[in-house]
């Protein structure tokens, strides 16, 4: 494959727009839309994808390439697009999503025929997907804060796409506040960036703005860093930081800037949720790797402490949390925050090495984090396609109501299964193998430095344990409960297979899935342009053996693992009951029967094993933090023995939310109200008011 | 050909006809005419002024640099949208009964006048002359907003008048200061009391007087301009006044109102030479930016916070221009006009919502705007984002170079403050208008839709579209047009 | 390390061999312990054989998964116990994975049977599930924070490795760290495979059990599989436990006599930690089900300490 | 320039009158009568143009006359009798109870005239026609100011700004020599007019829709 990225990054870019406006016209005749919009979406997005490929597989030291989109008037900005290592890396993410989800998409849509707008929603879907690709690809500071504001203003639109409940509506108001102050953030973080650029190249010229010219900066800031000069930059360098974390841990959804995430990816549709959770919360990490390793420098320690903690933190919340959900999509929601927890506890790691000096190990966390942004776009997206193939054949997230599926569902069941079996983090697939980079570099990192701090490597070794663990329960919940034993309902009894695009979209990202899973060596070999970017290392060679099929830790007999060796071995391994049916079972005969009902006349659905039931022994466990609240009515004849109708309530506090947002939120409101009163409506106030304003002034102009 | 006398002649022809012959049908389209008209002098203006540097008439009585050709475009650009867009919308009233055909009348009076005036504000070459012709443009409007006189319009006119023309006095007696500490060291009466003439002579002026006289200015003008203490008026008239000029009260009589407060910005600068007038101008930006926020949090009535929301803008511009720097001012003048073009498409849309559901109560509108008058939400909602300060509309570009420029320039509290003020007012605006836009409606309007949904569209349209435009695509006179100007303020001519 | 099928094949046949007798040995020496005479040491054996003859009753609300997960289970334990090193240091298997593969298989098992326990809809099997992923989800913290204690002083997850390390004089083995981490590690070990005080193995009341709950629906072959899925996986853990920290007269090559001696000291250190588990399980009562977080917050508390001790005694 | 020879007389004119026209704003603050109220205007007006009339005298500066003849046309005949009608219509004689009693509305009038001097300190030197022009003409701005937000009824709110007005002209007077250019003098002279026509325009309605010209009632827009 020898094809020059820009032609087809140019053909993806434009098959956005083209996208958007034919749904647009088309708006009218939704069966054309969808198909149009759709289709164009994903051939675009399969562009993109081979642009991506070409040039990672490139390798290291291809050159960049670079263009201006459009003449500029404003000063300071330039529609630059620029493909670098890290852009492609998170381009290939996009587009690889993209493709699946559109053609997904195709089968999806069909759902709104005569109930929305199918155009709408194409539209918005291409121009999401292209302005995301332009967050990835953007040169200049503006123009990426543009492409990230558009971004955040079309999930805004797709997020309230049903906007007729009440809820939807809530949700999509407060993504897209949270959203805007994480920009606000970003726009102070860039522009203390552009004054530092300003200063050094002695004029504010649109370079001041390239990421260029931050990279310089930041060589600069390393090198006042190193020999403890120009504090002040340092100072400004340390809140750049935090806005930065700030700015794009609200995209990243990490604790304790996550509410919106739960709250807005159930109620959009699931193709957008799938496409949100993949891709869009990614961006954050986009940004912060971007931040912290091309632009700001040699960190500090603390920045890796704090990366890593918080990345721990969010993990642990996030999947606790989601134990307690039995609205599936709020579920995956909660689950997006524990893998970006995941991921932010390898990029925090590769601070600390960076930091330490250690450039391998450092990588090889980078490339941990970066291998597990890719799988949990993968798997999370599957994922949440398959409940929102499950949503449309029964008609409720709730997953009390769901069961039995997997005989109603097989395609959709198997594809759900791989992604939850991904997710917990199991053998072979390819969860596994990012969270054991993750381990084996926090292992490694013990090492590194004698300073105390290193007991957080062990420390959040263990707590990503914890998490692999609940996870697993959580997922055993998810799909038991989801496809297994009785239907809960009519609307489950009665669930149909989904169409075959959407088992497509599904199918490919479950081949993503195992491939990731069994084949890591391809993806490290493309990952090494990013390392050689961010950390000046290439070290796929050492951490793959035996032509890549045996993934080794970089240090020398530092444990290897070799997802394809296991998962050929447990084949063989089959042999073994064949042989010992032979031996013995040949003449054993298969009925089926009812299941053991301890001599009732039948079970019921009613007799199953609930959500909230399974999750309740880690409710209790972990009571001082979910504060379970639970109500109970009886209402009995004659007798407390004799209940006639009993109601139970069970409730669990969202800590954030009620601690802190709702009372900051409730504080706001209440000044303003107060504030109101100066508008009293009283002419002779009002002129009082510009009365003392000149008494005020011309004293003071004395 | 004597543009700037066409420019003021031609509004003025339009009224005067409306007021005397023509026919109600043909009004707005006369109108329409006129204000095209003085657009295209207007583009030609901007030429002359590019080619010649300043433009004058009627032996310097009347004087154009880049910043009256800008405000000169803002103006007719403004005024043609509404009334392109007013000739339906007292059509509806008409049919609704809520007012007569005499009071149409006047609106189509009055309305060119109140553009003659501001068009006088612009290029009257003598202070006093420009003091008179501000005063003649809230006079003109006072009974705009008077004009449906229900209780609560004649309310917000009385407000109106009563703030306008004491804050005009005390503008008065500023350019009386003005003058007299131009005549400090001449004995005998000033040669002349011309802008251009005091600007090249400032620097000879009595400093403690030019300070006294830009504090009264200030208030003055301030008052006119709606800056926070002074805004009181504000939302009263938007709210109350019919539509079209409300756009237009928000739209450009501001910003007029805070040229003629850049005149003597300048002025006061070039005398003092510090930075006492931008000291002031920053205050009472931020103050104003800050103020509108919690108004807009709370606020029930749509067309109000509209008014607040411009009260933000408004207070962004004065900042911008206060920190005073090439990049800050151009970016204040590009958001004059890219708010000029962005303002006036809410308040048509609150127009067209205010005549379906006969309230601007957000509580009795409800949610479900977009299903009733599907066109009109769509272009609110387009404009509330223009007016938020997103992407891709030009707020955003001119925000993030003012933010940006003032960083550039060392001003970091400064710009983060602004920041943080405009987020507020995003959060508030967007949760306000998410209340009503999408949904579902009240079943009392859900049949309410169709018949009239197109109407206005056209003025929204245009101006919409002109901003999208301008916002990706400056032209190159515009954009030097722009820059000469933001040159003029800062006092580098 | 060599890829060599011949030892693949000696060591699957030791694990299947093996793992049945040691719970007869563990059950028959608890009845002694308490005055009963039970069941004879090979007895597992004819269990397995009796239930592979056995007809299969599968529920007729389970889907395919219900079948799927006994093969899972089994396959899963038996892949487990390759990577461990049994009698020799190198274990067979130990270039396809190390000890974190290990722990990852043997969730992977149980998410499975997890599963497989939810299936028929029972309510036993739900609890069953219920409670499995709850223990197992705090009893792997405990056990990771253990292994790591071990795998950083070794400087690798390489089991094999380690043990090559532990078996270096530099070692010591009653160094408190590895004191602590052993114990963590036992008590992992007493949760994970279902004892006594965790979960009784023997009893007879659906609402006590935990692993037996899930097993309710199974018969036939799948619960022979499933039955001897669990017994491989003790015998993995007791094996990667002794080995790991009494590394002592484990083949270093592969010569008969090395061997021999290997096998002698091998089955030595499993009647020991039998004879443990025995005496563990007689003298205690089984805990109430929350009060089993207490006993393995004990051993992750245990496992830091020993991380801390690392820390200090460097 | 060579003062004439009476040039000590004009300046003590000026300030007489000047001085004069602060009295009756003082009258003015505290008096509830309204026609007494538009009589008391109509009187400063007319020394308004006297003083006008006397720069004119004395410094000969033909157009200064003009000033002083339209200020009698305007403030001191066609203004007060407008204002009269308005009232003889409407038929409220009395001012109701101000925002401060006149004890207290004293005290703060003296205190704006206290203010008033201070500014206009720094530039006596510059006014060549009496001493303390520019201070009263400061303070009759100030009290009118106040006396706007003092008063409740339309109607004096409006002859309170009138009375700004005036203190405005004063200053213009005071400051400039010869007044300011006659364009501007017409220009302020007319929208003054026109002002206040549109003021009786909005008087007359407020009073046709809220039976009430007190402005207190006017408070439903709020927030």
């Amino acid at each position: 494959m020898n094809i020059q990225p820009f032609p087809l990054l140019e053909i993806s870019l434009c098959g956005y727009v083209i996208g958007a406006v034919g749904a647009l016209v088309f708006m009218r005749r939704e069966k054309l839309a969808n198909v149009f919009s759709f289709g164009v979406a994903s051939l675009s997005a399969l562009a993109g994808l081979l642009a991506a490929l070409d040039f990672l597989s490139a390798g290291p030291g291809a050159a960049v390439p670079k263009i201006d989109l459009l003449p500029s008037s404003i000063p300071y900005l330039q529609f630059t697009v620029r493909l670098d290592p890290l852009g492609a890396f998170f381009l290939l993410i996009v587009s690889l999503l993209g493709l699946a989800i559109s053609i997904y998409s195709l089968g999806y849509a069909r759902g709104f025929y005569g109930r929305k707008n199918v155009g709408v929603l194409g539209a918005f879907f291409n121009l999401l997907l292209l302005a995301t690709t332009a967050v990835f690809l953007a040169d200049n500071a503006f123009f990426f804060l543009i492409a990230w504001e558009i971004m955040a203003l079309t999930a805004y639109c797709l997020v309230s796409f049903e906007h007729e409940k009440v809820e939807t509506r809530n949700a999509g108001v407060l993504f897209f506040i949270m959203s805007h102050i994480g920009t606000g953030c970003l726009i102070l973080g860039f522009l203390l960036l552009f004054q530092g650029t300003g200063k050094m190249l002695g004029d504010y010229s649109p370079q001041a703005y390239s990421f260029e010219s931050f990279h310089a900066l930041g060589e600069k800031m390393s090198a006042a860093f190193q020999n403890h000069t120009d504090p002040d930059l340092l100072l400004r360098r340390d809140i750049a930081f935090l806005l930065f974390l700030v700015g794009f841990g609200v995209k990243a959804g990490i604790v304790p800037l996550h509410i919106w995430l739960p709250a807005a990816h159930p109620v959009a549709p699931s193709n957008v949720s799938a496409f949100m959770s993949g891709v869009l919360i990614k961006t954050g990490i986009y940004g912060l790797t971007r931040v912290l390793f091309d632009f700001l420098g040699t960190p500090p320690n603390w920045w890796g402490v704090t990366v890593l903690s918080i990345g721990t933190i969010s993990a642990v919340l996030g999947v606790l949390y989601a134990l307690m959900e039995h609205d599936l999509k709020r579920l995956l929601a909660y689950h997006s925050i524990e893998n970006i927890g995941i991921i932010l506890m390898g990029l925090g790691a590769s601070l600390m090495f960076l930091h330490s000096g250690h450039p391998v190990l450092a990588s090889l966390a980078l490339i941990a984090g970066l291998y597990h942004t890719i799988n949990h776009a993968v798997f999370k997206a599957l994922l949440f396609l398959g409940a929102g193939a499950v949503l449309h054949a029964t008609h409720t997230r709730n997953m009390e109501e769901m069961g039995g599926l997997a005989k109603r569902m097989r395609w959709t069941a198997l594809f759900f299964l791989v992604g939850a079996v991904a997710i917990s983090a199991l053998p072979p697939l390819n969860g596994f193998v990012s969270e054991w980079l993750t381990y084996q570099s926090l292992l490694q990192g013990f090492g590194t430095t004698t300073s105390l701090v290193r007991i957080m490597f062990p420390i959040s070794g263990a707590m990503l344990a914890l998490t692999g663990a609940l996870a697993a329960a959580c997922f055993v919940k998810a799909f038991g409960i989801t496809f297994l034993a009785q239907p809960r309902s009519e609307h489950a009894a009665h669930a149909h297979e989904a169409s075959f695009t959407m088992l497509l979209g599904q199918g490919i990202l479950t081949a993503a899935c195992v491939f990731l899973g069994l084949f890591p060596a391809f993806l490290l070999k493309w990952l090494d342009p990013v390392t050689q970017q961010l950390s000046g290392q290439q070290i796929s060679a050492q951490l793959s053996a035996a032509n890549g099929l045996i993934l080794s830790n970089t240090a020398a007999q530092g444990g290897t693992v070799s997802m394809l060796g296991l998962a050929l071995l447990a084949l063989a391994l089959l042999a073994a009951p064949l042989v010992l049916w032979l031996l013995f079972a040949t003449r054993a005969k298969t009925r089926r029967g009812p299941t053991w009902d301890c001599g009732l006349r039948g079970l019921t659905p009613q007799m199953e094993y609930t959500a909230t039931g399974f999750s309740k022994p880690i409710r209790m466990i972990f009571k001082a933090l979910f504060r379970p609240r639970r109500e109970v009515q009886r209402e009995y004849d004659f007798s407390p023995y004799f209940t006639t109708t009993l109601r139970f309530e069970s409730h669990v506090e969202e800590v954030f939310q009620t601690r802190i947002y709702r009372p900051l939120n409730r504080l706001v409101l209440g000044v303003s109200r107060r504030l109101r009163a100066l508008q009293a409506g009283s002419i002779q106030a009002y002129l009082i008011y510009i009365f003392i304003t000149l008494v005020l002034l011309l004293l003071f102009a004395l | 050909m004597p543009l700037l006398t066409l420019i003021l002649i031609a509004p003025a022809v339009a009224g005067l006809a409306n007021l005397l012959l023509v026919p109600r049908r043909v009004m707005p389209w006369l109108n329409v005419v006129a204000f095209g008209a003085t657009l295209a002098f207007g583009i030609a203006l901007l030429r002359q002024v590019l080619a010649r540097g300043v433009v004058t008439e009627w032996n310097e009585f009347l004087y154009a640099d880049a910043l009256s050709a800008w405000m000169v475009l803002l103006i007719s650009m403004v005024s043609l949208g509404a009334s392109l867009y007013a000739g339906r919308y007292f059509e509806r009233d008409l049919a609704n009964g809520v007012v007569t055909p005499a009071r149409v009348r006047e609106f189509f009076v009055l309305t060119p006048l109140f553009s003659t005036g501001m068009f006088l504000v612009v290029l009257a070459n003598n202070l006093g002359v420009m003091w008179a012709a501000v005063e003649a443009t809230a006079l003109s409007s006072v009974l705009l907003v008077a004009l449906y006189n229900r209780k609560t319009s004649l309310e917000a006119a009385w407000k109106y008048i009563m703030l306008g023309s004491l804050g005009l006095a005390l503008a008065l007696l500023g350019t009386v200061f003005v003058y007299a500490a131009a005549c400090k060291n001449n004995s005998g009466p000033l040669p002349s009391f011309n802008w251009s003439h005091l600007v090249t002579v400032a620097d000879q002026f009595d400093p403690r007087m030019m300070k006294i006289a830009f504090l009264l200015a200030l208030i003055g003008y301030g008052t006119k301009a709606g800056l926070a203490p002074m805004h009181t008026w504000l939302p009263d008239a938007h709210s109350e006044a019919p539509s079209p000029t409300s756009a237009m009260l928000s739209g450009v009589s501001l910003k007029v109102a805070i040229y003629a407060l850049l005149r003597f910005h300048i002025l006061t600068s070039a005398c003092l030479g510090s930075g006492f007038s931008r000291h002031l101008l920053l205050g009472f930006g931020l103050a104003s930016m800050f103020l509108a926020p919690p108004f807009i949090l709370v606020q029930r009535n749509l067309k109000r916070m509209l008014a607040y929301s411009s009260l933000e803008h408004v207070g962004l511009i004065c900042t911008g221009i206060a920190m005073n720097t090439p990049v800050t001012i151009f970016g204040a003048l590009l958001h004059m006009g890219y708010h000029a073009l962005t303002k006036p498409v809410l308040f048509f849309a609150a127009g067209n919502i205010h005549q379906t559901f006969h309230s601007l109560q957000y509580r009795v509108i409800g949610p479900g705007v977009v299903k009733v008058l599907p066109v009109t939400a769509l272009l609110m909602g387009l404009a509330a984002a223009a007016a938020i300060g997103l992407p891709p509309f030009g707020l955003f570009f001119s925000e993030l170079t003012v933010i940006s420029g003032g960083i550039a320039a060392g001003k970091v509290t400064v710009s983060v403050l602004i920041l943080i003020a405009l987020i507020a007012s995003f959060c508030g605006v967007l949760q306000q208008l998410s209340r009503i836009l999408p949904g579902v409606p009240k079943p009392e309007f859900a049949d309410k839709n169709s018949a009239t949904q197109f109407d206005g569209v056209p003025a929204m349209a245009l101006l919409l579209g002109t901003l999208l435009v301008f916002s990706v695509w400056l032209p190159a006179p515009l954009l030097q047009g722009i820059h000469q100007a933001a040159d003029i303020i800062g006092g580098k001519q | 390390m060599n890829f060599d099928p011949l030892n693949i094949l000696l060591q699957t046949i030791l694990l299947l061999l093996l793992a049945p007798l040691l719970s007869g040995c563990i059950r028959n020496w608890k009845a002694k312990l308490q005055n009963r005479r039970g069941a004879r040491l090979w007895q597992p054996y004819s269990d397995l054989i009796k239930f592979f003859r056995k007809d299969m009753v599968i529920s007729e609300h389970a889907s395919w998964i219900f079948s799927f997960a006994p093969y899972v289970v089994f396959i899963t334990a038996l892949v487990a116990g390759l990577l461990v090193p049994m009698v020799a240091v190198q274990a067979p298997l130990s270039l396809f994975g190390d000890v974190l593969a290990l722990v990852g298989l043997l969730a992977l098992g149980r998410f499975f049977l997890a599963l497989g326990g939810l299936d028929p809809g029972s309510a036993f099997g739900g609890m069953g599930s219920s409670r499995e992923m709850t223990i197992a989800a705090v009893a792997e913290p405990a056990m990771m924070l253990a292994i790591f204690t071990v795998a950083i002083s070794a400087g690798s997850t390489d089991i094999s490795h380690i043990v090559q390390v532990a078996q270096s004089p530099t070692w010591q083995v009653l160094n408190p760290t590895h004191v602590m981490a052993f114990a963590a590690l036992f008590i992992v070990l007493l949760a994970e495979t279902g004892r006594i005080p965790v979960d009784n193995p023997a009893t007879h009341l659906e609402l006590t059990m935990i692993h037996e709950a899930m097993l309710l629906e199974y018969s036939g072959r799948h619960l022979a599989l499933m039955e001897w899925g669990a017994s491989i996986k003790q015998l993995v853990l007791m094996t990667l436990l002794v080995n790991i920290f009494f590394p002592i007269g484990m083949a270093t090559d592969a010569t008969p006599a090395a061997l021999g001696i290997g096998a002698l000291v091998y089955a030595g250190k499993l009647i020991l930690i039998a004879a443990a588990v025995v005496v563990v399980e007689t003298t205690n009562a089984k805990l109430r089900l929350f009060r089993v977080p207490d006993l393995l917050g004990a051993a992750f508390v245990l496992g830091a300490l020993a991380l801390l001790s690392t820390f200090l005694f460097q | 320039m060579n003062p004439p020879p009476s040039a000590d007389i004009g300046p003590q004119l000026i300030t007489l009158m000047a001085a004069l026209m602060l009295v009756l704003q003082l009258l003015l603050a505290v008096q509830p009568m309204l026609f007494t109220s538009v009589r008391l205007y109509a009187i400063q007006s007319l020394f308004l143009a006297g003083i006008a009339g006397v720069v004119a005298f004395f410094d000969n500066a033909s157009h200064v006359y003009v000033v002083a003849v339209l200020t009698v046309i305007g403030k001191v005949i066609f203004l007060p009798w407008l204002l009269n009608r308005q009232l003889r219509r409407i038929k409220i004689a009395q001012e109701v109870e101000p925002l401060f009693n006149a004890p207290a509305t004293i005290m703060v009038c003296g205190g704006l005239t206290l203010l008033g001097y201070l500014v206009a300190r720094p530039f006596t030197s510059l006014e060549r026609l009496g001493n303390n022009t520019l201070a009263i003409a400061i303070t009759l701005v100030l009290t009118g100011f106040f006396l706007m937000f003092n008063r409740r009824k339309a109607l004096t709110q409006v002859l309170a700004l009138l009375t700004v007005e005036n203190g405005v002209m004063l200053a213009a007077i005071a400051l400039t020599t010869y007044g300011m250019p006659l364009v501007v003098e017409f220009g302020i002279f007319f929208d003054v007019l026109v002002a206040v026509m549109i003021l009786g325009i909005l008087i007359y309605r407020i009073r046709e829709t809220f039976a009430s010209m007190d402005t207190s009632k006017l408070n439903q827009l709020k927030g």
